[in-house]
């Protein structure tokens, strides 16, 4: 059996889920891991698009952030980020957008501004960055997150980038050219929201996972899908790749 | 382009040809003369000649525009005799000023709502055209003219080089060509050269179009003649003097057409037609760029 | 004595008022010959601004048209058209703008639209082009028109690009960043709008043109200015550069 | 640079230095610690170390930003500590999204009254910043965000090369350094190279700054260290991860721009204590743009 950890398995099912896809907006850290390892496995023409401007890019190393050089040299196109946002995102062009964020409820909005109240925050967060377009324009948003009750949260301090909002047809009625959260990958089990509520639900325990440990990572009653798998564990294929390629340094591991 | 155009360009859709002054597509203007189309609503800043041709043709009902004139000759006799007489078919118009196009261009290529800009107030433009409204500002009591989104059903281009993806790069007069191939539901690059992606991954900053939106390359040298391609060949402006002449007269404009146009069955026969010394004549002496060096980061 | 047409007079005329003027928006034909001769003579610092993208053209030849290749090469600058007009037009980097037009009024208003009716029109012409916005946004705009009471008429058939509206304060109501006309240059007089009431008024007839002359080739009761100058005539130098230089096919002659 | 920050950046001006993890002027966020400037309103779409330094400094009273963080290394601690705890003093935020601060900046640039974009609709960020705003479309329905234009007092945008007149080109990401430029009162360029006219107008497509709106040129080589300028330097990854260690601190922090800023004169003697070995590590190899021609025409 390959050995992996939690955050690897949390990678590999991400990339797993990139497979046919055409454009993927990358963030840094796990979801470039994650959109590199697609790349190599599930879906070997998968463009990347990296808010700095970067079209098309062929990095000869893992990018130190999604300002890296690397991922300029040898790129398909390189823009102002006037264009990147108005003709690639706001044009509907990202198929996938990969967030990830300090809370999340069980609608899929998440917060990345501030924890505590605004004004007098207990912890200052990094803020939007281009979160809350992408949230709106990305066909689906694929968010990849650490499983913790500190972070699936009843209720958000502040709504950064908006989910299914509450629920429903709550989306729908805002027009948002984007589709909204489609999967949550975290490292202990995948989530989908697949119901009418576009509720967060679990689909797949990664192995060796109970869905009571699921449940009590999560600060609220947690929905489960009919029928819940049992997420394939990494291969050796994926895992060299990881190992060898993507993190040599294991940082994410 | 004859199977570029019979794909994408079908009777009754909306066309922007783009390139100002420069890098107009007289290849696919004229393909699309030779197949017959029907009621298109054609779509450019300046129809310049091509749409000239083309509306001399009878290929088009509606034109959308925001000058109309042969640059640095004179009038678009065609365009005028189907404005002002509807011959050989009526022809209705629709106008904005440059920068209205091109911010109807904007709108549509960043898909938003209005584009607002600092035109028209005061004059008689916004009269003519129902489609220019003002907004008010939600941070002071001025309102500002904006215009509405333009989305093409096709778009075709002309550039330099592209890759057999349509990875498209572009240099000297730039136009609207970049925002009229993002607004466009379909485009078509039509490029002097095709060339290995590598070419294209060395210079990025240089790509004004991915081959992410573009549903046809097609390999046309000397395709955007008698207009020029930077760096490839000059404008031919004997041609342009020729056409004032010519298209002054609804005859002579047919006979032009069935030469040029019907009896040739696509642009390497035109080509020939011209002769390599017309287009040799038209070669530019050398100014290269530098090279700029964008590092290797392994 | 120098040899000089009217159409000459009133190229260096025009070229004489770009003195220490830094930007200039060019137009082809008779205001690009005045441009480039005011960059040989009072404006060596002048930079030529043309809509079809240039900044700081410097023509190997007299272009063709204002997207001739030959303003591209060499240029300090060249930009898309949505950057030309946003980022140095509307930001009001223009100081003058060269226009023309089919008609003009006694208020400086153009048109360049329509002859007769706009539905059934008697003669279609070009339209606005760049000018609606070039006329509200040019920190100054100067008209070169040759002298005639078809173009210079009482009322206009379509008001394509505005000068000062109805005069008076009618177009600082507008709230245009751009002051307006201040100068026609014509093959026989020179105008300013120097008054109150923003109308345009003679202030300089070339030489051997009666006031009488250009009062019968205006469609209006005329204002004049309390002194007439006479327009300088040509120097050999202006038309040694004119000739030999800028127009040797006499194109503009 | 001592010149340029001294005249051009006042107590009380709103500064804007950008440059999107790349090109960001260290060089000129240093001087005008040195210079001991107060009350600035600080702009910038990600602040990264230069405004951590900067706010550690006391120098500004004011932020204007849309993400606050160490790009791939994590908070700016400094920036946290004057929000949080006001250490050393009192600092005011003013939030947007990316594209918001890029919208911002557009309209700013195009003497625009307001920029649309998709955005902040059903989220909290209206409520945090109430200019954030909504306008109704003329055309449909529909309702779009918009963002007031933003005017900084003074940009500072870090180039690969310039004249001295200011005409400016770069290349890699391109962030939003334009756009600042454009809508800034006043323009400090901060070059790697000063380079000859026929240099920029042998490539014209690439200038991104004409000198025009350009008020002081700096040749600084290496001012933008510890960020990165393509095809000139990498980023010093270890700076940025020693800051993260430093910074937690404000004893420390205050030793470190004791050491790096307030005793050391000017970039020279800044690069001489770096070390040549340090810079000569972060070379990158050579990856030349290809050459491109523009044509002669006479």
């Amino acid at each position: 059996m390959t050995d992996y950890s939690a955050s690897e398995m949390m990678i590999v099912a991400a990339a797993r889920a990139l497979k046919n896809v055409r454009t993927v907006f990358v963030g840094v850290g796990l979801p470039n891991i994650a959109c590199n390892l697609a790349r190599y496995t599930v879906a070997p023409d998968l463009q990347l698009i990296y808010e700095s401007g970067v079209y098309g890019a062929q990095p000869a190393r893992l990018p130190l952030s999604i300002g890296d050089p690397t991922l300029v040299t040898g790129a398909t196109s390189v823009v102002p980020m006037a264009d990147l946002f108005g003709l690639y995102l706001q044009r509907g062009l990202v198929d996938v957008a990969l967030l990830g964020g300090a809370q999340i409820d069980r609608f899929g909005n998440l917060n990345t501004t501030v924890i505590g109240d605004y004004d007098t925050p207990k912890t200052r967060l990094p803020g939007s960055g281009g979160a809350c377009e992408i949230a709106i324009n990305a066909r689906k948003v694929y968010m990849i997150m650490r499983l913790s009750n500190r972070s699936f949260v009843e209720k958000l301090d502040f709504l950064t980038s908006p989910g299914h909002l509450s629920g429903g047809d709550s989306r729908a009625k805002q027009s948002y050219p984007g589709e909204g959260p489609a999967l949550v990958i975290s490292d202990m089990a995948i989530f989908d929201f697949d119901n009418a509520d576009h509720e967060m639900q679990l689909t797949s325990l990664h192995p060796g996972v109970t869905l009571q440990e699921v449940q009590a990572s999560v600060g609220w009653n947690l929905r489960v899908s009919a029928e819940i798998l049992e997420t394939p564990v990494p291969s050796p294929e994926e895992m060299n790749l990881v190992r060898v390629e993507l993190d040599p340094q294991g940082m994410y591991r | 382009m004859q199977e570029a155009v019979s794909t994408y360009v079908r009777d009754g859709l909306s066309v922007a040809i783009e390139g100002f002054t420069a890098f107009i597509c007289f290849a696919a203007g004229h393909e699309i003369i030779r197949q017959r189309r029907k009621n298109l609503t054609l779509i450019r800043m300046t129809p310049d000649l091509v749409y000239d041709q083309m509306i001399a043709a009878g290929v088009a009902s509606h034109l959308v525009f925001s000058y109309l004139g042969n640059p640095g000759v004179g009038s678009l006799h065609c365009v005028r005799r189907a404005v002002e007489k509807q011959i050989p078919i009526p022809l209705t118009i629709e106008e904005y000023s440059h920068y209205g196009m091109v911010g109807r261009y904007m709108a549509g290529a960043m898909r938003m709502p209005f584009f607002p800009l600092r035109s028209y107030a005061g004059t008689d433009m916004p009269n003519a055209n129902p489609d220019i409204r003002f907004v008010q500002s939600p941070y002071s009591d001025e309102s500002i003219a904006v215009v509405p989104p333009l989305n093409p059903d096709v778009a075709i281009i002309h550039a330099q080089r592209a890759t057999k993806q349509g990875d498209t790069q572009l240099w000297g007069l730039l136009g609207v060509q970049k925002e009229a191939a993002f607004a466009a539901s379909k485009v078509i690059v039509v490029a002097e050269e095709i060339v290995e992606d590598s070419v294209i991954r060395a210079d990025p900053n240089r790509t004004l179009i991915p081959g992410l939106i573009v549903d046809a390359v097609v390999h046309e040298p000397y395709g955007a003649h008698p207009s020029y391609v930077q760096g490839y060949y000059d404008r031919d402006n004997a041609f342009y003097l020729m056409w004032n002449e010519v298209s002054r007269d609804r005859a002579k404009t047919e006979t032009w057409l069935d030469e040029w146009v019907y009896n040739v069955p696509d642009r390497s026969a035109y080509l020939e037609k011209l002769g390599s010394e017309t287009l040799d004549d038209l070669k530019p002496g050398d100014a290269p760029s530098s090279s700029v060096n964008y590092g290797t980061y392994a």
